[in-house]
C-alpha cells in the first residue's frame, strides 16, 4: 500500500474479505512472462481477460478424459461430456442469480447473443414506426445489430445521451422511452467510460411502456454480483472470455416466455425435434437455440472460471477494483493535462479507464507503454459514435481486474512520465 | 459398469424384451394412443378397451429398444383392470422412480422396479417412459371425449438437469 | 494382420507411406483411459475426433504465453495473438488446395457456416419459385437450413435420390438440376452411408444451368486431401472437431465475388469499418463476416492440428481408413443377420459403417458395447429423413479415424457377437 | 524491444513529429484530399498547387499518431516540386519498404529510410501509409479533373497475411 494516496471510501456495507493478491497473481501463468524484457503489466482486461491454471487446465482434462460429442451418444464419454455441459448451464443460470437452465443459452459471445435476439425476437416483433432505444455508449455489438435492424424495418433508433461526465441523461427520459418503443438494450457498463448504468431504473420505466429490455452484460459479469431477476430485463448477455474463462462461449439469458414464442436462430442438428423435406419442428428450450456442436470443451471448461469468480467472491472483486480505480484515477489526475473520461467516483463505475494526453497519440502511448511491458488498449475501442461524442478518434485505455495492484497502476504512471520526456512534447 | 449394464438389463426386463405382453391387436378399442421418441426413434402403438373407468384390456406394440418394448410390457401387464386414477398414480410413480427420486414400488407392480437401473444412463430414461407418456395421453383424451392421441417424450430433456 | 481376412486392394496410384499406428495411438491420451475397465476403443470419430497432445498442448501454451484480443490491440500480445489466429486462416487456406486468406472464414463449425450461407447469400438470392437441390442423405445441418429458406421464399426444395446401394441416383438428374436451380448444397460424404459423392461432376452440372455450389465437407475434409478449386464448388463447409482440432471452429470457404457481394451475417465489433447511429459500412474480407470476439485460442489450436494431418498425409490417412473400412465391413458381414448400409466398396466411401441387428435395438447395441469399453454411435445421426427412407428409425454407427486398427474392429466384432448371446435374441 | 521502440521511433520521426513540415495551409489549391483511418482514428487533411504535372506546394495537416504525422511531414518535404509520376514512384517504394520487402532508398529520400522501423509494428503500417494513400488519391482525381478526393488505409489488412 502506498501511503502517499488518499484512500477511497470503501461502502459500509462491505464486508467481505480482500482478495489475496499474491495468490491470485499466483494463479495465472501468463503474469510469470517477460515482455520485452519487462514483468507483464496487463492493462487490458476490458478486451480479454486472462486465464487461470485452473481454467487451462479445465480444458486439458476436458480433452483428454472425457472428450466426445454431446447429447445424442449413449456411450460413457459421451454421457460424461454431456452432463459436464449442462452442469455449466446450470451453473451459469445460478450465476445470474437464480434463473432456469431452460433459460440459459450458450453463445459465442455477447456479440453472438446479441445478434440472436435481432434475428429472431426483433425480426418477428419490431414493426414499421416502432421504436428502438439505445445509448450513445453503446459498443458496437448493441448497436450495429440495432441500426441494421431499424434499417431494414423503417424503425425508428433513439438514443439516450450522456452527461459531460459520462453518464446516462436522464433529463429527457420520458420523450425517449414511450410507449412507441419496443426494446430498450443498453449496456449494463461502459467499455469506455467505465459508467454503471441504472439498468433496473430503467428497465422499470421501460416495461411501463410496455417495451422489452436487453442489458449488454459484457463488461459488468465479470466484475460484480449479477441478479437478472433483480435488474428485472428479459435479455442479458455477456462473454466467457472477458472473465477468466475460454474464447467461444456467451451467455444469453432469456425470459422462457419469450424464449418460447421466438422461432430459431441457426437451424441444424441437435435443435430439431422432427425432419421432413417440407416442415421441421423444434426441440424445447435450451435446444431450440443451439445448433450443430457447441463448443463443448470451453463450456465445459467455463464452469472452472465461474467457480473461481465465485470462490474469491463477487463482492470482494468489485471492492478490490473499486479500490484500485479509485488509487489509479487519483494517480492519473495527478499528471497534468491528461484528461480522464467517465465517472471520477469508483462506487459509479468500473475499472476500464480511458484517457488522452493532449499531445501524444493514443497509438503512441501504446506502443510506448508496450515497450515497458505494459498493456493497455487504445482506439475506437469498438465504439466509433461514442467516440465522436466526446470529441475523440481514440482515447488510450487501461482496464483492471483481479490480478492487477498497486504496482501495477504505479508502474503505468511511471511510464506515463517518462513517455513525454521520450516524446519530448 | 458390467454391473451396471446388468443392473439395466435386469432378467426380468430381458424377459419382457423378449416376450412383450399385450402384443395382441383388440378387437374393440376406446382409445388408441400413438407415442414416438424421434430422436430415439422408439415408436409406439396402443389400443385399450375401456369399462367406464377401467381399462379392461390393452394392446401395445412397440417398435424401439429392450427398455421401451419392456417397459411398455410392463404396463400392458399391470394396467389391465385397473381405474384411470391408479393409472395415472402408477405412471406418475414410474416417473419420478426414473428421475432418481426416492419412491417405494408396492409388491404388486414388483416388476416395475426392475426399470430402477435406467436411472443410471439418462439418455434411456425417455425410451423407459415413452409408453407410460402415451397411455396417459390416450386416458386423457378418452376423458376429454376424442379416441385418437398422441405422445412424445422426446423432448422430456430433464436428465440434463444436474 | 489378421491372416483370416482377404485384403482390400488398395488403389494403384496409392504410394503413400502407411501410418505408424502405434505412433498414432501413443498422441492421443484419451486413448490410454480405461473406460469401464476396458481399453477404451473409440468408433466415434463421425460425431467428434479425440485430439493429439500437439492440440491439446497449442490451447495451453496459447492461454499460458500468448492470450489477448485481437486485430486492435497494439501490445506484444495483442500482435502475438493476431498473427497466430492470422496463420490458421492462411493455412486452412493452403489445406483446401490453396485458396485465398480472404476466401475463409471462422464460424464456429459446418452448421454455422451453412447457417451464414442461407441468411446472406440465400436470402438476398433465392426468390418465389427458384429451385434449391439437395440429396436425400443430407445431415440436418445442411437440410433445416433449406427448409426453412425454401419455405420461406416460397422455393422449391428438391431432393436427388439415393439407390438401394446409397449412391445418389443421377438416372433422372437433368429432371432435377434444371435452369430453375438455384442452389444445389450437397454432402462429400454421408455420415450415415459413408458414401462420397461426385461433387465435381454435379458441380459442373449445376454451373451449367447457371446454379450456385456448396459442398459440406464436415465429413470428407478430415478423411481425404480436399481441393476445392478442383471440385469447383463455390462454398465449402467444415468443422474442426472432426479433424482433430478444438471444438467451436469451422471453416466456411466462399468465392471471393460472392463473399463480396453478401451482406454482412452477425454484425457488431471487427466487422465494420465506419459506424453512425443511421449508417454503417463494413471492414474488408474476411473480418467482414467475423464479428465480435472469436474463438482465438481455438482458431489457434487448430492450426496444430491441420498440421498433425498434413505431416500424417492426408492419401496416407484415406490409404489407411480404406483398408480398415473393407476389414470392417468385411467382418461385419460375417455376422449373420447384420444388415449393413451404404456402398460395399472402401473406394467409393469413407469410414462411417452404419448397420442394424435384426433383432437387437441400436439403442441396445450401443449400450451393450459401451459396457465393453467401445464407443459407438446409435440413433438418426441428424439425417432423420434418410432414415426414413431406409426403413430404419436408428442404426449403429461405428466410424473409423487414424488411431484405430484391426485390433479395434475385432473387438467390435467380438463384442456383437457376445451381445446376441446376452440379449438372447 | 527498446531497440525496436527506438528503432521505429527514430530522432529523425520524432523530430518530424514535434515539427511538422508543411502545416501552413496554402492560398491557391489545386487539390483538396482527406484521408482517415477510422479505426485508428487518424485524419489528414492535404491541400496541393500544381503546377501543370508538378507539385508547386503542399499543405499537411495530419491528426493521429507520431507516425502518421512524421509521415506526412516528410511527404510535404519530399514531393513539393516533384512531378506526379515521380511522386507516384516514391508512394509506391514507401509501401513496398514498410510491406517488408527489400528496397533501396535513395538518398535524398533519406528521412523516409526512418520508417522502416514500423514494419515491426503491423498494426501501425497504415498509419505510415495514410498521407501516401491521401496524397495519390488527389493526384488521381486531379488527373480525372476532379478537386476533391478521399482515401482510407483503414482495410489495408495485408499486415495480417504471413
Ligand atoms: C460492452 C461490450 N459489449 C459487447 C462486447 C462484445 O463482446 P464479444 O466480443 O465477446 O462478443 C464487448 C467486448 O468487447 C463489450 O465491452
Ligand atoms: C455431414 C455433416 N454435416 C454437418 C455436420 C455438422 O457439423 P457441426 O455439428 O460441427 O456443425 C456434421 C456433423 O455431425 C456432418 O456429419
Amino acid at each position: 500500500m502506498h501511503t502517499n494516496t488518499g484512500k477511497v471510501p470503501i461502502p459500509a456495507d462491505s464486508h467481505q474479505p480482500r482478495l489475496d493478491l499474491v495468490a491470485v497473481k499466483a494463479d495465472f501463468p501468463i503474469l510469470d512472462q517477460r515482455i520485452n524484457g519487462r514483468r507483464l503489466v496487463y492493462l487490458d482486461s476490458a478486451a480479454t481477460s486472462q486465464k487461470p491454471w485452473v481454467v487451462i487446465r479445465a480444458i486439458t482434462d476436458y480433452y483428454r478424459k472425457q472428450n466426445a460429442n454431446i447429447h445424442r451418444g449413449l456411450h460413457f464419454l459421451a454421457e460424461r461430456a454431456t452432463a459436464a455441459y449442462e452442469k455449466t448451464r446450470a451453473h451459469a443460470a445460478n450465476f445470474m442469480g437464480g434463473v432456469q437452465r431452460e433459460e440459459v443459452i450458450f453463445t459465442r459471445g455477447t456479440t453472438e447473443a446479441i445478434n440472436l435476439i435481432a434475428y429472431t425476437w426483433g425480426e418477428a416483433n419490431i414493426k414499421e414506426g416502432d421504436e428502438i432505444v439505445i445509448t450513445e455508449m453503446e459498443h458496437h455489438a448493441n448497436l450495429v445489430p440495432w441500426v441494421i435492424l431499424a434499417q431494414k424495418k423503417k424503425a425508428v433508433l433513439k438514443q439516450i445521451p450522456i452527461t459531460f461526465c459520462g453518464h446516462l441523461d436522464l433529463s429527457d427520459i420520458d420523450n425517449i422511452i414511450t410507449p412507441r418503443t419496443k426494446l430498450l438494450a443498453l449496456t449494463q457498463m461502459s467499455n469506455v467510460l467505465g459508467t454503471i448504468n441504472p439498468v433496473a431504473k430503467l428497465t422499470e420505466l421501460a416495461h411501463k411502456q410496455g417495451a422489452i429490455v436487453l442489458a449488454d452484460g459484457a463488461q459488468a459479469a465479470p466484475h460484480m454480483p449479477i441478479d437478472v431477476k433483480e435488474l428485472g430485463v428479459d435479455f442479458y448477455a455477456f462473454s466467457s472470455h472477458k472473465m477468466l474463462g475460454p474464447t467461444g462461449v456467451g451467455i444469453l439469458y432469456g425470459r422462457r416466455e419469450l424464449l418460447e414464442e421466438m422461432p430459431p436462430f441457426n437451424t441444424g442438428g441437435e435443435m430439431i425435434d422432427e425432419v421432413h423435406f417440407d416442415r421441421v419442428t423444434w426441440a424445447e428450450l435450451p435446444h431450440k437455440f443451439e445448433a450443430g456442436t457447441p463448443d463443448i470443451a470451453n463450456v465445459v471448461a467455463f464452469d472452472a472460471a465461474l467457480t473461481y469468480l465465485e470462490e474469491l467472491g463477487l463482492e470482494s472483486i468489485r471492492r478490490h477494483e473499486m479500490e484500485l480505480t479509485g488509487y489509479a484515477i487519483e494517480r492519473l489526475s495527478q499528471i497534468k493535462g491528461l484528461e480522464i473520461q467517465g465517472p471520477r467516483e469508483p462506487a459509479q463505475r468500473g475499472g476500464a479507464i480511458s484517457f488522452t494526453d493532449p499531445n501524444i497519440h493514443p497509438h503512441d502511448i501504446s506502443t510506448f507503454l508496450d515497450s515497458r511491458g505494459i498493456a493497455i488498449r487504445a482506439g475506437h475501442h469498438c465504439a466509433q459514435p461514442l467516440l465522436r461524442i466526446l470529441g475523440k478518434t481514440a482515447t488510450a485505455r487501461a482496464s483492471l481486474y483481479i490480478y492487477n495492484d498497486e504496482a501495477d497502476i504505479d508502474a503505468l504512471i511511471e511510464a506515463l512520465v517518462e513517455m513525454r520526456r521520450y516524446f519530448g512534447v | 459398469m458390467n454391473e451396471q449394464l446388468d443392473d439395466m438389463y435386469r432378467e426380468i426386463i430381458l424377459d419382457h424384451y423378449r416376450s412383450p405382453r399385450g402384443r395382441k391387436p383388440l378387437e374393440k378399442a376406446d382409445i388408441k394412443s400413438d407415442g414416438s421418441n424421434p430422436a430415439c426413434g422408439d415408436e409406439i402403438e396402443m389400443q385399450v378397451e375401456m369399462d367406464n373407468d377401467t381399462i379392461k384390456d390393452i394392446h401395445v406394440n412397440c417398435k424401439g429398444c429392450a427398455i421401451s418394448v419392456a417397459s411398455g410390457s410392463m404396463l400392458a401387464e399391470i394396467t389391465k383392470g385397473k381405474p384411470i386414477d391408479e393409472v395415472r398414480r402408477i405412471a406418475e410413480l414410474v416417473r419420478r422412480m426414473l428421475k432418481g427420486e426416492q419412491v417405494e414400488i408396492p409388491d404388486d407392480l414388483g416388476d416395475i422396479d426392475s426399470l430402477r437401473g435406467v436411472q443410471q444412463f439418462p439418455v434411456r430414461i425417455k425410451c423407459a417412459l415413452l409408453a407410460w407418456a402415451t397411455l396417459v395421453e390416450g386416458l386423457k383424451s378418452y376423458e376429454d371425449g376424442h379416441k385418437q392421441a398422441s405422445a412424445s417424450t422426446e423432448n422430456d430433456d430433464d436428465e440434463h438437469a444436474e
